[in-house]
């Protein structure tokens, strides 16, 4: 049995909702990376952009049902990015220091950009909203929903 | 600055929309009202030229917070509604009251709303600065972006930071140690 | 009187928001109501910075590429308020994760019966 | 005078300390701990006595430490003031050691190591207040002694012990303490509105303070008040006196050593440095508190005679003999006047050797016959004729007899009292001397002169108000071992001296009874008295005798 | 080298946790203990940097790191000052120590590791930053860690006092957030320094007067400080506290105690001196009664609710209420007329000190909780046979509390005493009298039960897991915290030393 068939068989919605759901999804999700890499001349950001991606699989698990869509997506990815994230955000800012400026000055990395000084800075500012920003919020916004919904039952050591 | 009608009507409705969520005895209307009241509260952030504010607030505020109160609703129980209002409890009217009274009563001292010659706006280091420079000092037009992921970019790796906090804090909380 | 009200009628709404939102965070007896009025004593601070950085006749801050001073809204209350909001539904995330265990533990949702039971113990 | 750098302050108070640790380590072997006792109290004694000569001849021997808060050290002065108050704790722990074996082997007391680890630790801290250097140096040690002399007093663990204990603390630790921390902030900050602040001893008081006390007299007075208070509490000075008579629920060795010598002297101790090396006998002149602390003392000392008198059991009559001979050391220094301050100085070793006889006695019969109660102890003198014979001699000496320790100190302060034209003061030390005797005779006569038979009431001595009530005991270790003492149905049996105790306890008793005898034949051989003409010349100005 | 790497180690100190926050998420499945070795290597680097950094602070002069390259007031930055790095080390040191704390007694999981990581990246974010607005966005993320670390104890009543916290916690941090926005209104500008500046009539605003009695001003400290007061847990706002201490998982109530409060108080500090100044009570000395007041009462009432508790953790929980009122009522004593060089000093070093006593005194508790399932003041009866060492550290720390010599208790209250007499406050030396007696009851009455109850009398607790739970490195805790108490209580005159230079910058300029 095919994956999608098993999230078929378990959980039954109308055709039209199904329907738009899929056809609906990529147009959100582009839409939240839109949002994502226009931040830095029109209204949006890291911020928006990785809620609306997050929104995409809001979208999926109302349709496909949670389980089945967090098993799609699986906590490893969200993890990933929520972890990598951070990493990466961290990892800009320390970078910037071992090239010898300041915490997130990235005006140093004209060090290794050949680029005038205000635009490696805004190179700087999209690695971390698209990165940083936007990774960690689409991962744990996901996370939380699932996290929510999984709920906390007694099973899971709760002493009396 | 002259009231325009748009604004009373918001304003209206804003408080209105909150009086509700207040006083809804039923869980699932309150959060509904509050969505409601998310929305409008995006518009008037968009009469008062922050389109990225009212962006963030209507999928943020209106969207997660919704689904998330949605969720919990649907993991507990929605409260017995036998009646429609809850019962006014007249300590907390007080209380509310009287620091509603005391914030009012500092508002008088505000500079008035839009007023140029707030320090608020006019701190020719800090505000005009950032209207100023920030094309030439980051690259971008958007100075929203500009003094979040540059100038103050540290509030924002703080505020990144948050929301990865809670990630794992919810982890902790659900004794799990993955995401699902 | 009445000018000085309308010249500031948003701050006004901030002082009546914040109230109500302190009065559902103490009276409500139901915790996922608190959690909401908590929530509202953050959006009325959020209009308050918004509002401040408002300015007569002015345009939202997208700037010139020019190092002129153009006539725009403050963006740094604004940066305040995205970051504060998205510390706020982190923390409401948080809050009503809680609130599912303790009503897997008390089998309520109103502080007075989970205090009751407290109580009891 | 010169000072001079050494370890020996700091030796003396640490030795005790060691010492602790080798008690508790070895705890299972009561040999070897109680060995440790003693070689502790006579190296204590030892080093104390190194430095003798030195501080006769001026050198005052000084260990610092670490500023303890800004420009304070914690520093240790070996002077001659407070060579008095170490050469007489540890020349007396070493017949305390001895006899605290026997009582508490006589006994097959429980906890007998952390009784003796908290003895120990106790002479560490009185050693730490005779050389403080400082209000906080000496404040510490004060907290010090208040926190391991606890376990001494709720040692038995009766609930009345408990309670024992809980007053004790709550007197010298909260009354006591906070007191005392109070005055040392106020002199602080006295001193620190013309200079840095100085709160270390000066022989003759503090130079800065007489200047800020120029400005505004009040808050000196009220510093000084706080300080003599504090340090009031544990002289068990009046009204603030009560823990005393009930710590007597303590083992007898504790009630001798401590609540004889060491604890109670040091809050003596502590008020004669208040007053000779804080303020100094002008400063408090002019303040006018010298009046009121002597008024305190004089009150004490006649007020708690009477409370003696009606006392059955046998420590508590001690007890309250202790408040009232103490106040004669505060009464002594009170006064100003050389020969005055002479006289209380002098009172404290006379005291000491005198009443931790009269308490090593009342634990003898203890030990012995599990007796008491004055009114069980009728012809008891057959039973334990050495130890009430010494009994005898040092409750003579108690009243003042000549010849005897205490006839000398109180001589000089009658004296002293008179020539500072305070005969008022004076009177109260002579209305308490017969009083002595009104409640020190009634016991010895019981003792050799009447048998459990023929034992008549002393109706206005002994009884409250019904003179036919049965007596009650009020306390003391009595019922901790379900025992009650009295004389044995055929009456006590005659013994002989060298049978009638172990001579764990029968030699201290010897032993003191005969240094008391020595410190009133012979004062001027006895080393105390030249120490305390010297703290006199140095303090108050020259002796004219 | 020393002075070019301190230039950075602000930054590194903040950045460094929460970037090894990330990693027991990813690499949890390795191996089951990463979690806990990510922690310690990252906390004792952290502990190396800070000792690093406070050295050239103490050697040179304060460290600002403008980060992002932005000078403030446009930018943020982060201040190592004669203040903050003392700080920033009793963070980093106190968080490696009681890692050594939970690696047998729990919590564990990756989860925990990384939001222990976060917890301390927020402390130091806090401590360190020189931004008003920076310093909410750091006490939220201590905050969710801080609640979140509650709830790891899987029990309803944790869930609960969790959500107690989080609810007045927020409130709070809301409050703080109101006042910030008043003084951004009032000066256009977040940067601690510069807002200070300008309050004073120059810094960026510039406006050429002086603004202490402006209305905006006054309302934005009364916000500022009541946000901060529900963090620090001052009556009537500390209700959260006990619950949190007491419902806590042992390790966290070490941790929470330790520094949590503490960094809140630092804050306070922080904003009370560098931003509004002496000069502004001086105008408004309404505002110096009000924090006098309030951290009297606090001092009382969470004294005698201590002296009414039965179980342990809640009562010493208690204690915490009462020593932080009396650290708050020596701010508000430094801020009054008479410059109280002393009251200032006695707030700081109380605070440094409490934090040592309690993480002490907690971790105690939670050692004897796990030997002898003790956690009332009945059930400690006779522990004294059954547990020494522990019981005579609780003791010791018991006795430190009280303010007895030597020890970091007594420093702390003597300069609190005696900034009283100095600024001639008398109520609030009184009260630190008073205080004392009352805590001596509670302490008093627990020593009793350890060392004076006999066996025969004692209920017999309940051994939960019937083995002892006791592990070397909660004993290791204990004594540090022992030892430390009461070296410290010898060094008061050097620790003076160590903060006069923040002292004497603030009170005279």
């Amino acid at each position: 049995m095919s994956e999608s068939e098993r999230v078929r068989q378990e959980y039954t919605q109308s055709p039209i909702i199904l329907t738009t759901a899929r056809i609906l999804a990529p147009f959100v999700l582009t839409y939240g990376l839109f949002i994502t890499f226009h931040g830095a001349d029109s209204p949006g950001g890291g911020f928006q952009g990785g809620v609306i991606i997050a929104t995409t699989v809001y979208l999926l698990a109302f349709t496909f049902g949670v389980e089945p869509t967090s098993t799609w997506v699986g906590h490893r990815s969200m993890a990933i990015l929520a972890a990598g994230g951070v990493i990466i955000f961290t990892g800009i800012g320390f970078a910037t220091m071992a090239l010898g400026g300041n915490f997130l000055e990235y005006a140093e990395f004209v060090a290794i950009l050949d680029l005038p000084e205000n635009e490696v800075v805004k190179w700087g500012m999209e690695a971390v909203e698209i990165g940083g920003i936007a990774a960690i919020i689409a991962g744990v916004v996901m996370a939380l929903v699932f996290l929510t919904a999984g709920g906390y039952g007694p099973e899971r050591g709760e002493e009396p | 600055m002259s009231v325009s009608l748009v604004e009373v009507s918001l304003a209206a409705f804003v408080i209105l929309a909150a009086i509700g969520t207040a006083i809804f005895r039923d869980v699932m209307a309150a959060i509904v009202v509050f969505a409601a009241y998310s929305l409008g509260m995006a518009v008037l952030y968009t009469l008062m030229l922050a389109p990225d504010v009212a962006m963030t607030e209507a999928a943020i505020g209106a969207g997660v917070t919704t689904i998330l109160l949605i969720v919990t609703i649907a993991k507990t129980n929605r409260s017995s509604a036998e009646e429609l209002i809850e019962v006014i409890h007249w300590p907390a009217v007080v209380v509310a009251g009287t620091f509603t009274a005391v914030v009012a009563w500092t508002v008088f001292e505000f500079p008035t709303i839009g007023s140029d010659e707030a320090i608020a706006w006019s701190n020719p280091s800090v505000t005009q600065h950032y209207l100023t420079y920030t094309y030439v000092e980051t690259g971008v037009t958007n100075a929203v972006t500009a003094v979040l992921a540059a100038y103050r970019g540290f509030d924002t790796f703080g505020e990144a930071v948050v929301v990865f906090a809670v990630g794992v804090a919810v982890l902790v909380v659900l004794d799990r140690e993955v995401f699902t | 009187m009445i000018e000085a009200v309308a010249d500031r009628l948003l701050y006004f709404v901030v002082a009546v928001l914040l109230g109500i939102g302190l009065y559902m965070t103490v009276a409500s007896p139901n915790l996922v109501k608190k959690v909401i009025g908590v929530n509202l004593m953050q959006t009325a601070v959020f209009l308050l910075f918004v509002t401040l950085a408002f300015v007569e006749g002015g345009s939202a801050p997208v700037v010139s590429q020019e190092a002129v001073a153009g006539r725009h809204a403050s963006p740094l209350p604004h940066v305040i308020v995205l970051t504060a909001i998205v510390v706020g539904v982190a923390v409401t995330a948080l809050a009503l994760v809680l609130i599912i265990r303790l009503y897997v533990g008390f089998e309520s949702l109103r502080e007075d019966v989970i205090q009751e039971v407290r109580r009891n113990d | 005078m010169s000072e001079v750098d050494s370890l020996r302050p700091l030796a003396v108070v640490l030795i005790s300390l060691v010492a602790v640790g080798l008690i508790i380590t070895s705890h299972r072997r009561p040999n070897v701990r109680e060995s440790w006792s003693v070689l502790a109290a006579v190296g204590k004694f030892a080093i104390v006595a190194s430095m003798l000569p030195g501080v006769r001849d001026g050198t005052v021997y000084v260990w610092r430490f670490e500023t303890i808060v800004p420009h304070v050290d914690l520093s240790l002065r070996a002077d001659p003031l407070g060579m008095l108050f170490a050469l007489l704790a540890s020349f007396l722990w070493i017949f305390t050691a001895f006899y605290a074996t026997g009582y508490m082997r006589g006994l097959d007391e429980h906890a007998q190591t952390r009784f003796f680890a908290a003895f120990a630790a106790s002479l560490s801290a009185a050693m730490g207040i005779a050389f403080a250097g400082n209000l906080i140096t000496i404040f510490l040690f004060y907290e010090m002694l208040s926190i391991v002399t606890y376990p001494l007093v709720a040692h038995d663990e009766t609930d009345e012990a408990r309670i024992a204990g809980r007053k004790y603390l709550a007197y010298t630790f909260l009354g006591g303490g906070v007191l005392l921390l109070a005055g040392t902030a106020l002199v602080y900050w006295l001193t620190m509105v013309h200079a840095d602040p100085s709160i270390a001893f000066q022989a003759g008081g503090i130079t800065e303070l007489v200047a800020a006390s120029d400005a505004d007299p009040w808050p000196a007075r009220i510093a000084f008040l706080a300080l003599a208070i504090g340090f009031g509490v544990k002289a068990a000075v009046m009204p603030v006196h009560a823990w005393l008579a009930d710590a007597m629920v303590a083992p007898t060795p504790v009630s001798g050593l401590l609540h004889a010598v060491a604890v109670v002297k040091s809050g003596a101790f502590g008020v004669a440095r208040v007053v000779l090396d804080v303020f100094g006998v002008d400063l408090v002149a002019d303040l006018g508190m010298d009046v009121v602390l002597a008024g305190m003392a004089a009150t004490t000392i006649v007020l708690a005679s009477f409370i003696a008198l009606r006392k059955n059991n046998l420590k508590r009559r001690l007890a309250y003999s202790t408040v009232s001979q103490l106040s004669y050391i505060v009464l002594g220094v009170a006064l100003l006047n050389p020969l005055a301050v002479l006289g209380g100085l002098l009172h404290m070793p006379a005291h000491a050797f005198m009443k931790l006889t009269l308490f090593f006695c009342a634990g003898a019969i203890h030990v012995e016959t599990h007796t008491d109660d004055i009114s069980d102890m009728a012809g008891i003198g057959r039973r334990m004729p050495l130890t009430m014979g010494a009994f005898a001699v040092a409750a003579a000496g108690m009243a003042g007899m000549p010849l005897l320790a205490g006839f000398v100190s109180k001589f000089y302060i009658v004296t002293g009292g008179i020539d500072a034209g305070m005969a008022i003061f004076a009177g109260a030390l002579i209305v308490s001397g017969v009083l002595n005797v009104a409640y020190f005779w009634p016991v010895v006569y019981t003792a050799f002169f009447e048998t459990p038979e023929r034992h008549d009431p002393k109706p206005i001595v002994e009884h409250d108000r019904a003179p036919f009530r049965h007596f009650v005991s009020d306390g003391g270790d009595a019922h901790h071992d379900g025992h009650h003492g009295g004389p044995p149905p055929g009456g006590w049996e005659a013994r002989s001296p060298l049978t009638e105790s172990t001579w764990f306890m029968l030699g201290p008793i010897a032993l003191l009874v005969t240094g008391a005898v020595i410190l009133g034949i012979l004062p001027g051989e006895a080393v105390f008295l030249d120490l305390v003409e010297q703290i006199v010349e140095g303090a108050v100005g020259g002796v004219d005798r | 080298m020393i002075d070019s790497f301190a230039e950075l180690a602000p930054a590194i100190l903040v950045g460094l946790p929460i970037l090894a926050a990330a990693f027991p998420l990813l690499l949890g499945r390795l191996w089951t203990r990463i979690g806990w070795w990510i922690s310690l290597v990252t906390t004792l680097a952290m502990t190396g940097i800070a000792a690093v950094l406070a050295y050239s602070v103490h050697v040179n002069d304060a460290v600002h790191h403008h980060l992002g390259g932005f000078a403030p007031p446009i930018g943020i930055e982060l201040v190592a000052d004669a203040l903050s790095v003392w700080f920033a080390f009793l963070i980093a040191a106190t968080a490696t120590v009681v890692l050594a704390y939970t690696y047998q007694g729990g919590p564990r999981g990756r989860a925990f590791s990384s939001v222990y990581l976060l917890l301390i990246g927020g402390l130091m974010g806090i401590a360190l930053t020189g931004d008003l607005f920076n310093l909410f966005v750091f006490l939220e993320i201590t905050g969710i860690a801080a609640y979140s670390l509650i709830a790891a104890r899987q029990h309803r009543d944790a869930a609960y006092a969790a959500l107690k916290y989080l609810i007045i916690g927020t409130v709070g941090a809301t409050l703080y957030l109101i006042g910030v926005a008043y003084l951004f209104m009032a000066t256009g500008s977040l940067n601690m320094v510069d807002v200070s500046a300008s309050l004073a009539g120059g810094g960026s605003a510039d406006i050429g007067v002086p603004l202490y009695d402006e209305m905006l001003v006054r309302a934005a400290f009364a916000f500022i400080f009541a946000g901060l007061a529900t963090k620090v847990a001052l009556f009537p706002v500390h209700s959260w506290q006990p619950d949190a201490y007491s419902e806590a998982p042992d390790a966290v109530t070490v941790i929470l105690s330790a520094l949590v409060s503490t960094v809140a108080a630092y804050a306070l500090i922080r904003v009370t001196f560098t931003v509004f100044t002496p000069a502004f009570f001086e105008v408004t000395p309404a505002a110096t009664t009000a924090i006098v007041t309030l951290g009297v009462v606090s001092a009382l009432v969470g004294s005698i609710l201590a002296v009414l508790q039965s179980r342990i953790k809640r009562m010493i929980a208690y204690s915490s209420v009462a020593q932080f009122g009396l650290v708050v009522a020596a701010i508000g004593v430094a801020t009054g007329p008479i410059p109280a060089e002393f009251a200032l000093a006695g707030a700081i070093i109380h605070l440094i000190g409490h934090a040592i006593m309690k993480g002490g005194i907690f971790a105690a508790a939670g050692a004897i909780a796990a030997s002898t399932g003790a956690r009332t003041v009945q059930e400690y009866a006779a522990l004294a046979r059954r547990r020494p060492g522990l019981a005579a550290c609780v003791a010791v720390l018991g006795f430190a509390l009280v303010g007895v010599p030597p020890s970091i208790g007594f420093i702390g209250k003597w300069y609190i005493a005696l900034g009283a007499v100095e600024s001639e406050m008398w109520l609030v030396a009184v009260v630190v009298f008073i205080s004392t007696l009352l805590t001596l009851g509670y302490v008093a009455r627990l020593l009793e039960r350890m060392y004076f109850i006999l066996p025969e009398d004692a209920p017999s607790a309940v051994v939960t897991d019937g083995g002892d739970g006791v592990s070397i490195g909660m004993l290791l805790v204990v004594v540090l915290a022992v030892a430390l108490t009461v070296v410290l209580g010898f060094l008061g005159g050097p620790l003076f030393e160590l903060v006069d230079p923040y002292i004497q910058e603030v009170l005279h300029g």
